[in-house]
């Protein structure tokens, strides 16, 4: 590896804002990382590390951090203590909206403490804290630029990571260079990062075949083997934090009824998924936890069985006679239509008459918010720790409860997951939520997906289980 | 210049209607902007503030009356989505596609007149077959196909112009026009071949006038018969399809733009559709429209140029 | 015609104007202006001119198909009909018309049998299909075309034949009058002989009232009773036709006869005038005439009558001298033996 | 010179079929494309092998084999079958679509072009608005308003030719009302209705036929574009267009799955487009008279 | 006064015959293969004369029109037998190519339709300028000049301003006098005018008539003058030859065809035609329809139409026979008995 170079990434798609507190796609944290940067990092198997900030868990309602000396911004101003609180403050204002409020928790109060410290008290304690300030609400940026640009600074966001925006042509490219004043030294190597959305799977693999670029994000599953095979790219593959799976309306017929939920878990064989559509990448999943949350994971969950006669018998006992009509909501992406269709085709083979219907991701939203699906798709594309995973999920009122899953022992669980330090407990708790929420099957789980990427052969890089680009040490060698 | 006057007027309502409809269409529209841009984790608290904050709670009336007396004023308002005035944005994206489009045209152009003519003047003939077929054959390949098709055979197998990506044209013009290639034969494709059949056709009426009959009974050799007498009047109908055709392009680079990733109108529309950016969308359709509507004006200008009995 | 008295209007227009165009699609044309015109039972009238005088326009007005700017149509002495619906289709029983392009009056997707036999449904003349192809058949017979000609369309027929067609087409609703709008001038000089004997054979047998569009004063001169020469959207001069063409009053006339060609006699084209105003004010003709004066072109000239009262002439200045008579004595030969042709085909029934 | 060299004639032979075809090869070759498409549309589900919605997941991306002459795709399904679905969709997508907007487009260019004034002027703005509304963004708003779906689609392509064949109509519908034969009608007191339908419909129709046969082809087109970007025919029913798209991503792996859906839309566009060429060259008198 | 028809002509030496036309037989491609509309007809124009064809629609005058301007392929007619010979040199094989320079030149047209014929795009100056430039090879300014003396020349009043004009800017006449001012701006030796004044008021007509007279006397050209009136060909042209059916049945001086006609069809014509001078001639119609060309009768063409047919007429062409001075008709009973 030497210092030097220019990488162009191919991505999925533009960034819709650059303002870290804004962001709701998946598609921002190809950028976020390299602009911004979390005051906690985290390595590849998820250990949290000091990063721009270390950390002292004074008990575990409270957390005093601790700025590096001299971190500053790219407009020059100082990432001081006052500059983190202010952070804080806007992601935690009602008025301001940003969804970032909603990671932090139960955040009681951020006092700065000194000019490089603060602390950050909790009401009651929360344990994924830490995992969160080396996600999207540990990012900050600066408060006099967020001041002096207004609408603008979703455009050409000013943090404190290791590039900084030169240009953003929106839909073509979005240039970024190496920032100068950044701390950690002789980092990045790279001179210049240059992200191009390039939506199309096929298109964006040409690009990298023929070098214009020379990263690229989401390889298709099916290139996988052939890829691997070409000595010119490196194919890069993590397991993912999130999970692959689809919601069932349990307010209304027919999954309303836990009998025919349980029945369609049976109905369907996420084994053919894992080879069909995602050609033996990632791996089957039954719950929300992936194997990349080594801790909390568990290899041998697996509650149902693939048995459509059973599924069908199980149907006929509790008085249905006539196949159960539903519709399967999914969004218009070839992977996941193939998804539907091996969904639908089981099903059928099970006492269900499934329906596809396609829509785009904006309506995706809209239609889970409002449960006006039968069965949804509802992607997670996941976060270090479980909690990021389950609560929002499976909590009574929980923002992402869209199968409209009411159980209070699962709540129960999860909120004491919350409060508990030990992670053998935690552990614990999350499993036998997860057993729980099998057993009343409010989702359909289908798959842990991999973070699939590529580059040329010469691009070292080192890949994240989120899909993101830290690129730290990054660089191309000879 | 009364009938300029005339034309120019008979614009306004036009806008005006599309204005409307496309409030209507967006409205119509499942899903909201601030739903659609903080996605999953939106609590529902954080979505009133915001559609507060870009006065989506207001009634549909209100919000269109309030948009159309900024736009009078030249306000297209701020993409609910980036916060970037709507019209910069425009500005942005309209270059790449002006050029993408007059790229596209000028290949058509290049390929189809000559054909066109050579097919009309020897009509039934193996010319005459031979570009119909490959005529038809581009109009029956859609565009995102051969988009991708281009892209593996010049990009990957033979890469000779890059696979995608957008060089300004100032920036490097080498490099501009290399990235330009590709996207303008896809979009040109099927452009050549409705501008191939449009001028056969129109060779084809013109040649059997009377007019012509005189040229030949003049003397004049076949070129100056085809060039001078045929063609100057084949153009008409050309000239008019083209007007409609650069309108339909405008509309049509969006497959293209999205293929090639091109940072054009096309693209930026669909885009703002899918995160219901009302803004931008307004914004964009009522540029390609009004777009549309000046070049069709500007056709028939040319038409009355071509033509001097337009002119009466 | 005898000296008794003429018999009473069949269909009269009062001074009738149109005014096509203005506005944005360019300048004002007068294309009828102030026309008194009256066609009486069983009479042919003829009306000529030249291209764009507003003979057309004159025959629209008086069938309903234009509503007049000014003036008024009467029918048999009827009041004067409203535009509706109703009205239109009263007249139109009354008054039928017969056009120029006989393959553009047909509707080329209407086979011959639809074409007659719509206009009987309409008018409550026929209850069946079956009905109304007889009479279509009768009609047909009537103007000399075969019966299988029912089943085909407009274009499987010769000019002369879909001509006949419209000719039956008008007759079927029982006219009393036809508006023939230059019915002979696309055809063939020996089919316009047809058609013009097939309109004189029917205007005997049906007592029919014709106003007959034309240019062709030769023919004109054959089959009219009278004559109104119209310019410019005037009638110039009008009267019997044999008193107008022995002695045209009007320099316009006058100009016209002359620059039709004769065999054997050089024709006179119109002198091109020297005057170039007047027409606002004036007399339409001024501009071109060879006898204009100063008060041509500040005084329009009423429709007068002249010697005789029924030959009216708008001009201040009329001619008086008849037109040399024709000696004809090269033509004998020819007229000789086109009689002889015609009575030999008389003999041989040839049709 | 003898009479018999003269009356020198070619004895009058029926016109046949076959020789009129060889006549223009065009028209032929577009006709026989066509009634590809139209059989493979009507005896496709009988004969085809598989059912064309039902994966089998034991042989995906097979290449072309005896039991899968077009091979199979990723799920497994027999593509052969697919294509014949594919041409009920296509066939669908054009009949009803060009269908409906032909219909109105014709009624409401009929109207305004009959009677010009106020109406016309008012029925031709809003066509106008719809003509300026650029295509693809029309059809998109109006499946992503009412949710995709085929009927959607085929709604939106409607409503996109709609001020086609509107304009065509009213262009049409001004010459033909022009005509002697339109006046003739009004002669003979034959109210607005009967004229319009009975005189002015029939001889409008046969350059908005001709359209309507490019527009065909051109609506299967639009359909791919549609399911291109998600709006079209909803999975598993196969759309030519979602096969190639969804083929895409496949390229290298199993190209037969692009190959064959590509090939029946040329296949049908050509048919239609070379058949929309000879009905015009047909019938317009003035390409005819040149013949 | 010369016999313009001849049955059978030696090559035409003499250089003063504009146009000889020796038994040419034209064919057109028809639904069941190529048919003959023209048949083995005859004639030629000395310098300076004017021959007047007519006969009725589809007869075949206008095919004969183009055969001399080597325009028959364009409509895929052909030329299926006969000579045609323009001021001396033979022209029946001649191609394109070889046309070319004849056209204009040597040979010219003027068509029915004034405003179809001139090309609504170009100013009608250009348009005359572009023969001048093409034949005399003449610069622009200098072929632009020839033109506006041209359209002087035939009468256009101020016509360096009219020059400007496109032609629907101007009167039908006017057209028509641009249309002459092309054909006659190189000299030709031979004009051809296809029915100029037929879309022609009556009074234009007259002007268009006596412009077409005086040039040919100006400009020594032959014509061949092109009509189905009687009386307007009457008016202009030295000799006639009546066509029926794609064959000539009567020709001759004009004065003496008209006076006495002989062949019953040019009679008939002459009956189906109002006179003015002669009010008292009576209006006879000819029965029936001209045959179509894919059934043509045997022997005499008219013989299904005529009065005084017998069998004999129904077999074997009737030959042109010669009644004197220079008067033919191709009719087995002429000269027709009055009785
Ligand atoms: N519908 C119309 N709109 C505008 N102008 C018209 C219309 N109809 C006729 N005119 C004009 O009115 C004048 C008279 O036309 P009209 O057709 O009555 O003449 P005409 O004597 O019948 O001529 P022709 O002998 O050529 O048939 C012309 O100048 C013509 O251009
Ligand atoms: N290009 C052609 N193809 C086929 N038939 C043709 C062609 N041109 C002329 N004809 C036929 O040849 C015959 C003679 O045509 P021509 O044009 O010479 O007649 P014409 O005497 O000039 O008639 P008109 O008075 O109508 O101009 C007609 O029957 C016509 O239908
Ligand atoms: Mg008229
Ligand atoms: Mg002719």
């Amino acid at each position: 590896q030497q210092a030097g170079g220019d990488l162009s990434i191919g991505v999925v798609s533009d960034p819709v804002t650059l303002d870290p507190h804004f962001m709701g796609s998946f598609f921002e944290i190809y950028a976020q990382y390299l602009i911004h940067e979390p005051l906690l990092t985290i390595t590849p198997d998820l250990e949290i590390r000091p990063g721009m900030a270390s950390v002292e868990i004074v008990d575990p309602t409270t957390y005093d951090f601790t700025l590096r000396d001299g971190l500053t911004f790219h407009d020059g101003t100082p990432l001081d203590a006052e500059a983190a609180k202010w952070n804080f403050d806007r992601m935690l204002d009602p008025a301001v909206g940003s969804p970032r409020g909603n990671d932090l928790g139960p955040v009681e109060a951020v006092e700065v403490t000194g000019p490089l410290t603060f602390r950050v008290s909790f009401s009651e304690p929360f344990a994924p804290f830490l995992s969160v300030m080396t996600n999207r609400a540990g990012l900050m940026v600066s408060p006099t630029a967020v001041q002096e640009m207004g609408d603008d600074f979703a455009t050409s966001a000013v943090g404190a990571g290791p590039f900084k925006v030169v240009s953003w042509t929106k839909n073509s490219e979005l240039k970024l260079e190496k920032f100068d004043g950044y701390w950690n030294d002789g980092q990045p190597l790279l001179d210049t990062v240059t992200l191009r959305p390039i939506p199309d799977e096929t298109v964006r693999l040409a690009n990298l075949q023929s070098g214009t670029i020379q990263l690229m994000d989401s390889i298709p599953a099916q290139n996988v083997a052939a890829l691997r095979a070409n000595d010119a790219l490196t194919v890069h593959e993590a397991g993912g934090l999130g999970f692959n799976a689809f919601s069932l309306n349990v307010t209304q017929a027919p999954f309303d009824d836990p009998v025919v939920r349980r029945a369609l878990q049976h109905a369907v064989d996420p084994d053919v998924a894992q080879r069909v559509v995602f050609f033996d990448t990632g791996s089957v999943s039954s719950g929300p936890i992936p194997p990349s949350h080594g801790w909390a994971h568990d290899p041998d969950f697996d509650p149902y069985d693939y048995d459509p006669e059973g599924a069908k018998a199980m149907l006929a006992e509790a008085g249905y006679a006539d196949p159960i009509p539903f519709e399967i909501t999914v969004i218009n992406s070839p992977a996941l239509i193939r998804m539907a269709e091996i969904i639908q085709a089981q099903a059928s083979q099970a006492g269900f008459a499934p329906t596809i219907k396609q829509i785009d991701g904006a309506s995706l939203i809209v239609v889970l918010r409002a449960k006006d699906f039968d069965m949804s798709w509802s992607p997670w594309s996941g976060r270090p720790d479980p909690d990021g995973n389950m609560f929002n999920y499976f909590t009574l009122d929980g923002p992402n409860n869209f199968p409209g899953y009411e159980n209070a022992e699962v709540d129960g669980a999860l909120r004491a997951a919350r409060v508990t330090v030990d992670q053998a407990e935690r552990a614990a708790l999350y499993q036998q939520a997860q057993a729980q929420i099998a057993a009343d099957a409010p989702m359909l789980f289908m798959h842990f997906d991999s973070t699939l990427q590529a580059s040329s052969a010469n691009f070292v890089f080192e890949q994240q289980p989120d899909g993101s680009f830290r690129l730290n040490g990054a660089g191309f060698t000879e | 210049m009364r009938y300029l006057t005339f034309r120019l007027l008979a614009i306004v309502p036009i806008l005006f209607g599309i204005s409307v409809l496309t409030f209507a269409v967006v409205q119509m529209v499942p899903g909201d902007p601030i739903v659609a841009m903080i996605g999953l984790e939106a609590t529902d608290e954080a979505i009133a503030t915001l559609r507060a904050r870009y006065g989506l709670d207001q009634p549909v009336v209100v919000q269109y009356f309030a948009w159309l007396g900024n736009v009078l004023q030249g306000d297209l308002g701020r993409s609910i989505q980036t916060g970037r005035p709507v019209l910069a944005m425009l500005g942005d994206a309209i270059w790449p596609t002006v050029q993408l489009a007059g790229a596209a045209i000028f290949i058509s152009l290049l390929i189809a007149i000559p054909a066109g003519i050579l097919s009309a003047v020897r009509r039934n003939g193996a010319w005459d077959f031979g570009a119909s077929f490959v005529a038809l054959a581009g109009l029956s390949v859609p565009s995102f196909w051969l988009g991708v098709m281009l892209i593996l055979a010049f990009s990957v197998t033979w890469p000779i112009f890059p696979a995608s990506g957008y060089v300004p044209l100032f920036e490097d013009p080498a490099g501009h026009l290399r990235t330009l290639v590709l996207p303008a034969i896809t979009l040109g494709t099927s452009l050549a071949a409705a501008t191939m059949r449009m001028t056969r056709s129109a060779m084809l009426e013109v040649l059997s006038q009377d007019y012509i009959r005189t040229a030949w009974a003049k003397g004049l050799s076949p070129a100056a018969v085809i060039t001078h007498h045929a063609f100057r009047t084949a153009l008409m109908p050309v000239v008019t399809l083209l007007g409609i055709q650069m309108g339909q392009v405008l509309g049509g680079v969006v497959i293209t733009e999205t293929v090639f990733s091109w940072p054009g109108i096309g693209k930026l529309t669909v885009d703002a559709i899918f995160a219901r950016d009302y803004p931008v969308v307004q914004g964009a359709v009522l540029l390609t429209a009004t777009a549309f509507v000046l070049i069709n004006l500007a056709t028939d200008l040319v038409y009355a140029v071509l033509d001097p009995r337009a002119t009466g | 015609m005898t000296a008794a008295a003429p018999p009473p209007p069949l269909l009269e227009a009062r001074g009738l104007c149109k005014t096509f165009g203005g506005g944005l699609s360019g300048p004002a044309v007068r294309a009828v202006d102030d026309v008194t015109l009256i066609v009486r039972r069983g009479e042919t009238v003829a009306l000529v001119g030249e291209s764009g005088s507003g003979k057309s326009t004159f025959g629209r007005l008086l069938n309903g198909l234009i509503v007049p700017d000014a003036g008024e149509v009467r029918f048999d002495d009827g009041a004067a009909r409203g535009r509706t619906q109703a009205a239109r289709r009263a007249l139109s029983r009354k008054v039928q018309m017969v056009f120029q392009d006989p393959m553009a009056s047909l509707n080329p997707r209407h086979r011959i049998a639809e074409t007659l036999s719509r206009p009987l449904f309409l008018h409550g003349l026929a209850d069946s299909r079956a009905q109304a192809r007889d009479r279509a058949a009768e009609l047909l017979e009537e103007v000399g075309i075969a019966q299988d000609a029912l089943d085909r369309f407009p274009h499987e027929f010769s000019g002369g034949q879909r001509q006949r067609i419209g000719i039956a087409r008008a007759l079927s609703v029982g006219p009393e009058c036809l508006i023939c709008d230059e019915p002979v001038s696309a055809l063939d000089v020996s089919v316009q002989a047809q058609i013009v004997g097939l309109l004189e054979t029917l205007k005997s047998r049906h007592g029919l009232a014709q106003l007959f569009i034309a240019h062709d004063l030769a023919l004109v001169r054959k089959i009219a009773d009278r004559v109104a020469v119209m310019y410019r959207g005037r009638i110039v001069e009008e009267g019997p036709a044999a008193a107008l063409f022995a002695a045209p009053a009007h320099p316009y006339t006058r100009a016209l006869l002359d620059a039709v060609p004769r065999i054997g006699c050089p024709a006179r084209p119109l002198p091109i005038g020297t005057t170039a105003q007047g027409a606002e004010t004036g007399c339409n003709f001024a501009p071109r005439c060879p006898r204009a004066t100063g008060i041509c072109c500040t005084q329009r000239p009423r429709l007068e009558g002249l010697t005789q009262p029924t030959h009216l002439a708008a001009c201040h200045h009329p001619l008086s001298d008849p037109v040399a008579a024709p000696d004809g004595a090269e033509g004998q030969e020819r007229v000789r033996r086109i009689a002889a042709f015609g009575a030999a085909l008389a003999q041989k029934k040839l049709h | 010179m003898t009479a018999s060299d003269t009356a020198a004639t070619t004895p009058a032979r029926k016109p046949g079929l076959l020789r009129r075809a060889g006549a223009n090869p065009r028209a032929a070759l577009g006709l026989l494309l066509l009634a590809v498409l139209v059989l493979g549309a009507l005896i496709g589900p009988l004969v085809s092998p598989y059912d064309p919605v039902k994966p089998d997941f034991l042989v995906t991306l097979q290449a072309p084999n005896a039991a899968h002459p077009f091979g199979t795709d990723d799920l497994g399904r027999d593509i052969f079958s697919r294509i014949l679905s594919g041409a009920r969709v296509a066939l669908l997508v054009g009949c009803v679509s060009v269908g409906s907007s032909i219909i109105f487009g014709t009624m409401i260019g009929l109207l305004a072009g009959f009677y010009g004034g106020w109406v016309g002027m008012v029925l031709m703005r809003v066509m106008d608005v719809l003509f300026a509304f650029p295509a693809v963004l029309l059809a998109l708003g109006i499946t992503a308003a009412l949710g995709p779906s085929l009927t959607n689609a085929m709604l939106a392509i409607s409503i996109v030719y709609l001020p086609i064949f509107a304009r065509l109509a009213r262009a049409q519908t001004l010459v033909v009302r022009e005509q002697t034969f339109t006046e003739a009608d009004r002669a003979m007191g034959f109210s607005d209705l009967s004229i319009m339908l009975r005189a002015i419909l029939p001889n409008i129709m046969a350059p908005l036929i001709v359209q309507a046969s490019l527009l065909f082809g051109d609506a299967i087109i639009v359909e791919s574009y549609l399911s291109f970007l998600g709006l079209g025919t909803q999975p598993p029913q196969p759309s030519w267009g979602a096969m190639l798209k969804n083929a895409i991503g496949f390229l290298s792996l199993a190209p037969w799955m692009a190959w064959f859906p590509g090939l029946a839309i040329f296949v049908a566009v050509l048919g239609l487009n070379l058949v929309g060429d000879a009905l015009r060259d047909r019938l317009d008198p003035r390409l005819r008279k040149s013949l | 006064m010369r016999t313009l028809v001849k049955p059978s002509s030696k090559l035409a030496k003499n250089t003063s015959v504009a146009v000889s036309v020796d038994g040419l037989s034209i064919d057109v491609p028809g639904p069941t293969g190529f048919r003959r509309v023209v048949d083995a007809i005859s004639f030629e124009i000395p310098k300076g004369r004017v021959l007047g064809l007519v006969g009725e629609s589809g007869s075949g005058k206008s095919l004969t029109g183009m055969a001399l301007n080597g325009l028959l392929p364009m409509s895929g007619a052909r030329i299926s037998g006969g000579r045609v010979h323009l001021s001396g040199r033979d022209v029946t094989a001649y191609r394109d190519r070889d046309w070319r320079p004849l056209r204009g030149q040597v040979v010219s047209m003027v068509f029915q339709d004034p405003l179809m014929s001139l090309n609504p795009v170009h100013r009608v100056g250009r348009q005359i300028a572009e023969a001048l430039r093409v034949h005399k090879g003449l610069g622009r300014t200098a072929a632009w000049d020839g033109a506006v003396a041209m359209l002087d020349a035939v009468g256009v009043p101020e016509a360096a301003a009219r020059a400007r004009f496109f032609p629907h800017q101007l009167s039908g006449g006017m057209r028509q006098r641009v249309g002459i001012a092309m054909a006659l701006a190189c000299g030709p030796d031979l004009l051809i005018a296809d029915e100029p004044t037929t879309a022609l008021d009556v009074t234009i007509q007259a002007q268009i008539l006596e412009l077409i007279d005086r040039m040919r006397r100006e400009t020594g050209a032959a014509v061949l003058f092109i009509s189905h009136d009687l009386s307007v060909v009457s008016q202009v042209a030295d000799e006639v030859a009546v066509i029926y059916a794609g064959r000539i049945v009567e020709s001759g001086p004009t004065a003496t065809v008209f006076a006495a006609p002989e062949h019953p069809y040019t009679i008939g014509l002459l009956g189906s035609m109002p006179d003015l001078s002669l009010p008292d001639a009576p209006l006879v119609a000819i029965p029936g329809a001209v045959p179509h060309a894919d059934a043509m009768p045997d022997g005499c063409r008219f013989a299904p139409r005529c009065p005084y047919a017998t069998k004999e007429c129904r077999v074997g062409r009737p030959l042109m026979r010669n009644l004197g001075g220079g008067h033919a008709a191709a009719c087995l009973y002429v000269p027709v008995s009055p009785s």
